[in-house]
Formats: structure tokens, C-alpha cells, sequence
């Protein structure tokens, strides 16, 4: 069991590293685009804390979005997901890995540069925290949400917009709970609820999503 | 009538919600229809091709 | 080696499949058991790729079943998965790690220890190139790196899809013994190729007509 | 498990398409009626309401379509679950047929709801709980419509589509309380919700026969979109051969 796990994760993170630039690009996306609110509306301190939550999580959720749409497509293409598949191993614990490891390669990464971006949105302490730890409850959910939209569209062509079309209405209630939490923080309140509400949210994905993204490849495989 | 037609000032409103609602259910009624006559249609050209390769 | 029980069996019935207005097959059943090989034959688009996909599980057909020792494919999960070794048209190899960095992964994944595919590759001419990207491998060498990964794990069924193809001569005797070793063995393989397979007891052949 | 034969029967496509042929009318003739009947009595017969005068009388169009969004994406992910699980092309038929029709109740409860709320709050579109899911539930009908087009395979299109239906149906009661959670927290309960004014007799039944009206329409609409997804499925059998040996009848 852990031999499939830790096998799939050590392949797909070192072929994360050799292709950093898959890494970086979300995460390049991710500043860039904290950066665009205050060009795009005004460096204003009130206006900036107060939107600082809600841009900040709508840009960890884009770029993660970024890196979802080639999760599946490469192990397609070039016959690595089918040998997964026909082999002894259960899918759901291979599904669940491909997840993990989607997830330390791109959801892991934001989570650490969010407090830098945050500090440009002039966010409080609590702020910055409850963000960070938001993020680390939410981007895990995102990426198991993601993978039951990459495996649907993994055989279909060009499938960018598609993928963010199904995924991101599934992709509300975290964003919310994540942004409101992160607000409400950043304003001294005290955000135990919607915490309660993201973890349940991660254990949910965490128990359904393999099942189901497993019966998304095989139909893709098909 | 012409004070059910204003239907106590929300004339707009009203008649605007219902008159969308037709026009939606009118779209779906030819559109169902149409989907049906081209399966048929497309299911007819097959039959004859078919038949014509069978003789 | 595994233990090769020998009353493993392969049998597909009735299987069905259309491809859009084509009939691939219509009906059609075989059967596989230790010590036989089954070679299928047909002009291409015949549906040769597709069936072995189907009988790997892969794909679903119209109609029909596939059981291998009485377990359909599709649900039976570990143990036909422990005993097939599959080899289609992909590789199945990273293109962005090296030989033996996929082969390694493969044998981990088998818990395997150690380099088992060292002796392969060796007899495989792939020694000098096992650290190179397969990115940067020949056709024939991704191949050759292909059949070393299914050859590898030690399986009692094979399906395997024009094995043969980018194969030079001494490449073709290898692969033709080591398949007449399986087949002793009580092992299985069907295998899809173009060219004729050198006659040996236990060997069959399925023509495919062209899809209508 | 063993399915009761009708079942079996009622899942063959030549035995559904004669039904479905032969059902159609007589769903459709009741529901023009119906709803004939339903629209006089809301616009004349309910008196107006004390609160929101004769404005509240958008509630016959609104609520059904609501009502229909709703009901019509259950009833695709029960058709999904069945073509998954017992692998009927049938029921994966009636989720592609349903899709559409979905989608255009969903749209048509949007706007309505939007142009109910200008003379409630005085803007058309406001971040009510209600509102939100519905616009929300018209995405993930948009989604379901564009990866079924995404596919060339019908069969694979089938099968992914039952996958997103059943995601989806997961997530919609998530979804809907979530939206409802985060206007609490952002309005409060000050602003005035867009429910349904207290509803006497009178004011009732025009509704109630609406909502029939509007389900009658939509099992027409499906039973004719399902035998169009029957036939273009079924493209090879023989039965399509000898139905079309007989002159064609659209009704």
C-alpha cells in the first residue's frame, strides 16, 4: 500500500523537478495576478485589505486550476496511466497519489508564497495566518476536485476552458469558506467555523474523489 | 380590462415573465420537435442506404 | 518465478464492438489456455488493437464478457493484474526521466527489490543507454525499453501489441525464444503482429476481417 | 441484484420508443390545459397580495421553473447512476435528453427570480441565497452540455457525463448551503428574502396546477428528445431499419 503511494509520488515529483517550469508557472501566475488588483483598482490601503482575502484566494484557485489541465493529459499520451490501470494495483490508491503529488507540485507551493503576496495587501497578522492556513486546508480539496475534472477531460482536445467550466462551480463552497474565514480573521474575529467547515469539505473530497476518478479514467482509457 | 392589464402598476413585470416563459417553452417545444424530425430523417437516410446495399 | 497455475484460463465470449458505423467484431470468442499462444492477424483499422484492449480490460465492449480464471477482467482487479503483462502501442515510459529511471519505478511498484532489468537491457542492447532521457531514445530503443519494462515483472499472461516492429533480426530471435521459455513454462501470450510468428505447438491464429 | 422484468422490458429501446411514441401526446394535450388553466387562474382568479399586490403574481412562473431545475437534475443523476450501474443506454439517453431542457428552466427561474426582485429590492439582480444557487446550478448544467459536446464518442460521452452528473448531485446540497452561510454572513438577516408570500387556498391551486402543467411539459419534452438520443444510438439495429421501412411520423 504505502510502497504504491511513496513509488508514484518519488516518480511524479522528480518529474516535477525536472520539468520546474511546470511548477513555476503557477506560481508565477498566482503573483502576477495578486499584482493586477492594485495596478488595476488602487493602491489604497482600506481598498487593498479589504479585498486582499478574497483576490488572493481567487488567484491560488486559478493558478492551481492552471496546473490541473496537463495532470493526466502526459500519462496519457504517452501510455504510463493505461500500465497504472491494467496493473495490480487499486486505481482509488493510485488516483488518490496522483492527487497528493499534483498537489505537493503545485497547492504546497502557494501556500508558501501567499504570506509575501499578502503582505503587499497590507494584511493584518491573523490575516496572513488564517490565509496560510486556509489555503493549506482548501488547495488539498482543489486538487482532489481537480482530478475528477482532469480524468473527465483527459481525452478529450482542447479541453482548458472545460476543465475550469466543471471544476470551478465545485470549487465555491471552499473558495468561500476560504475567503470568508480569511476576512473575518483579518478583521480579529474568530474563524473556528468556517476551519470546521474546509475540513470536512477535505475529508468529503478525500474519501469520494478517488472512486470517482478512477471511473473517469478508465472512461477516458476506454 | 385595461386594469388587469396593469395589473396594479407591476404591468412590466408581470407581462414580462410571462411572456419570457412562453417564448422559452415555445424555443423548447420546435426544439424538441426539430431534434426528433432530424434523428428521424438521418435514421431514414441510413435505412435506405442500407437497404440499397443489401439489393 | 510465479507460481503458474495451470488451470489460469482467458476466455472471452460473444464480444461485440462497434467503432461509430463500423463493426470491429461481432460475436466473437476465444480462449487462451497455459501454454498457448494466440496470434492475431488482420490488415489494419481490423480492430487487432482494440481487441486486445479489450481483452486486457481496458476497453469495454458492446457486448460480451472476458473472464480470466473465471473473474471478469474489469473487476478482478489484483489478480489479473498480477498475471498480465500489457504492451501496446505507447511505451508507457516517462519521456522526462531516464530508462532507468522508469524501469526502476516499474520494479518498485512490483516490489521488486533490487535492478532486475539490468540483465534484460543488457541482452536488449539498451546496457550503454539506460541512463539517457527517454526523450532522447530511438523509436526502436523506446520500444526495446518497453518490452524490457513488461519482460521485467514476471507475469503469466502476455498481451502484447506488435511487439516486433522497430525489432531488428537479433532483436526478433530474442523475443521469439524468450517467448517459446514463457509458453514451456505454462505462460500465455496474445499477441498482435503483422508478420508470421515461427510456428511452434500451442500456436494459434484469430484472423480479423476487415471492419464493415 | 435482480431487476423486475418490466424494468428490463422498459430498458429495451425498441419496446421504450413505441411507448414513448404512442405516451407523448397524451402528456402534451394535458399539459397546454393545465397550464392554460394555471396562468387564468393566477392572473385572475388568485387575488392579489396584500404585501406585494398583483407583482407577486410572477410566483406562477417563477416557482415551477424553479421547482423543474431542480427536479430535472435529479432526474439526471438517477438516470446516470442506472446507465452506469446496470449499463443501460437507455437511462444515459434520458440524462442527454434531459440536460438541455434543464438548462433552459434553470435560465428561465434566473431571470424571472431577477425580474421579480426589481420591484421587491428595486435592482434586477441581487446576491440572494436563492438566486446565487440557481445561477450557480445553471453553470454546472452548462458544464454537463459542453463536456458532453467535448466528446465525438457517444459512449464515452455518456459515461463521463454520468460521472459529472453524480459529482454534481454531491455537491449541489454543499453547494446551496454554503451560498446560503455566506449571505448570511455578508447581508444579515436584515434584507428581506426572496420567499414565497403566505399563500392562501385561492392563491394556491393556480400554483399547484402550474407545477403539474410545467412537469407534464417537461416529461413531453424528454419522452421526444429521448427517442431522437434512442434512435441516433441505435443507429445500426434492426428495429430502426423496420420502423423506417414505415413512412416516418414526428408527432
Amino acid at each position: 500500500m504505502v510502497t504504491v503511494v511513496s513509488a508514484i509520488l518519488r516518480r511524479d515529483l522528480e518529474l516535477g523537478f525536472r520539468r520546474w517550469g511546470d511548477v513555476a508557472s503557477p506560481l508565477m501566475f498566482f503573483a502576477i495576478v495578486t499584482a493586477l488588483f492594485p495596478l488595476a483598482l488602487s493602491p489604497a490601503r482600506e481598498v487593498l485589505q479589504g479585498l486582499g482575502p478574497g483576490v488572493l484566494w481567487i488567484a491560488a484557485l486559478l493558478a492551481m486550476l492552471l496546473s490541473l489541465n496537463a495532470l493526466f493529459r502526459q500519462d496519457l499520451e504517452d501510455g504510463s496511466m493505461e500500465q497504472l490501470v491494467v496493473g495490480p494495483h487499486p486505481l482509488p490508491l493510485i488516483m488518490l497519489a496522483k492527487a497528493l503529488a499534483h498537489w505537493l507540485l503545485s497547492g504546497l507551493p502557494l501556500v508558501l508564497l501567499a504570506p509575501l503576496l499578502a503582505v503587499t495587501y497590507h494584511l493584518p497578522a491573523e490575516g496572513v495566518r488564517a490565509l496560510c492556513v486556509t489555503l493549506l486546508l482548501g488547495t488539498p480539496t482543489l486538487s482532489l476536485l481537480g482530478s475528477v475534472g482532469a480524468a473527465l477531460t483527459a481525452g478529450v482536445r482542447q479541453s482548458g476552458g472545460l476543465l475550469a467550466l466543471l471544476i470551478l462551480p465545485l470549487c465555491l463552497p471552499v473558495l468561500m469558506f476560504g475567503s470568508r474565514a480569511t476576512a473575518l480573521a483579518a478583521e480579529g474575529e474568530v474563524v473556528t467555523g468556517p476551519l470546521y467547515l474546509l475540513g470536512a469539505l477535505l475529508a468529503l473530497a478525500v474519501t469520494l474523489v478517488p472512486a470517482t476518478s478512477s471511473a473517469a479514467i478508465r472512461i477516458s482509457l476506454d | 380590462m385595461s386594469d388587469f392589464l396593469a395589473m396594479g402598476g407591476y404591468a412590466e413585470y408581470v407581462w414580462s415573465t410571462f411572456g419570457l416563459t412562453a417564448v422559452v417553452l415555445v424555443i423548447n417545444m420546435v426544439g424538441a420537435r426539430r431534434r426528433l424530425r432530424n434523428s428521424l430523417r438521418e435514421a431514414g437516410l441510413r435505412a435506405a442506404r442500407q437497404r440499397r446495399q443489401a439489393s | 518465478m510465479i507460481n503458474l497455475s495451470n488451470d489460469a484460463m482467458l476466455v472471452a465470449d460473444e464480444l461485440t464492438l462497434w467503432r461509430g458505423e463500423l463493426c470491429l467484431f461481432d460475436g466473437l470468442s476465444v480462449a487462451v489456455e497455459p501454454g498457448q499462444a494466440l496470434m492475431v492477424r488482420g490488415p489494419n483499422g481490423a480492430g487487432k488493437t482494440t481487441l486486445l484492449r479489450v481483452l486486457c480490460g481496458l476497453t469495454r465492449p458492446e457486448a460480451g464478457q472476458v473472464h480470466w480464471c473465471g473473474e471478469p477482467v474489469e473487476t478482478s482487479g489484483e489478480q489479473f493484474g498480477r498475471a498480465l503483462a500489457y504492451c501496446g502501442h505507447q511505451t508507457g515510459l516517462k519521456a522526462d526521466l531516464s530508462l532507468a529511471g522508469n524501469l526502476a519505478f516499474a520494479a518498485r511498484l512490483a516490489g521488486l527489490h533490487g535492478e532486475p532489468w539490468r540483465d534484460i537491457m543488457a541482452q536488449l542492447g539498451l546496457a550503454s543507454r539506460a541512463d539517457l532521457l527517454v526523450r532522447h531514445l530511438s523509436a526502436g530503443q523506446q520500444r526495446r525499453g518497453a518490452l524490457v519494462r513488461a519482460l521485467m515483472v514476471p507475469a503469466q499472461l502476455w498481451v502484447f501489441d506488435e511487439p516486433f516492429t522497430n525489432l531488428d533480426a537479433a532483436g526478433r530471435d530474442w523475443l521469439e525464444a524468450r517467448l517459446d521459455a514463457h509458453l514451456d513454462r505454462g505462460g500465455m501470450a496474445i499477441i498482435a503482429a503483422h508478420h508470421e510468428l515461427r510456428p511452434r505447438p500451442g500456436l494459434r491464429t484469430l484472423e480479423l476481417a476487415e471492419a464493415r | 441484484m435482480k431487476l423486475p422484468t418490466w424494468f428490463h422490458k422498459l430498458g429495451s429501446p425498441p419496446h421504450f420508443y413505441r411507448l414513448a411514441t404512442l405516451l407523448t401526446p397524451w402528456f402534451y394535450v394535458p399539459a397546454v390545459l393545465l397550464l392554460l388553466a394555471g396562468t387564468y387562474g393566477g392572473l385572475v382568479l388568485a387575488p392579489a397580495d396584500y404585501q406585494q399586490g398583483d407583482g407577486f403574481r410572477i410566483i406562477y412562473v417563477h416557482v415551477p421553473s424553479a421547482y423543474l431545475s431542480t427536479m430535472v437534475y435529479g432526474v439526471m443523476a438517477v438516470a446516470s447512476a442506472i446507465g452506469l450501474i446496470w449499463r443501460m443506454k437507455l437511462a444515459h439517453s434520458v440524462a442527454a435528453a434531459a440536460a438541455p431542457i434543464g438548462a433552459w428552466f434553470t435560465f428561465l427561474a434566473l431571470v424571472t427570480g431577477a425580474i421579480w426582485g426589481k420591484p421587491m429590492w428595486g435592482t434586477y439582480w441581487e446576491w440572494d441565497p436563492r438566486l446565487t444557487s440557481e445561477l450557480i446550478l445553471l453553470f454546472i448544467y452548462l458544464g454537463y452540455i459542453s463536456l458532453r459536446g467535448a466528446f465525438d464518442d457517444r459512449d464515452k460521452a455518456d459515461r463521463a457525463c454520468a460521472v459529472l452528473a453524480l459529482v454534481g448531485v454531491v455537491n449541489l446540497p454543499i453547494i446551496h448551503y454554503s451560498v446560503i452561510w455566506w449571505s448570511s454572513i455578508h447581508q444579515g438577516p436584515t434584507i428581506k428574502k426572496l420567499d414565497a408570500p403566505s399563500i392562501t387556498g385561492d392563491m394556491l391551486w393556480p400554483l399547484l396546477v402550474m407545477i403539474l402543467a410545467y412537469t407534464l411539459i417537461f416529461a413531453a419534452l424528454l419522452l421526444q428528445r429521448v427517442r431522437a438520443e434512442v434512435l441516433d444510438r441505435e443507429r445500426n439495429a434492426r428495429w430502426v431499419l423496420d420502423i423506417m421501412g414505415a413512412p416516418a411520423q414526428g408527432n
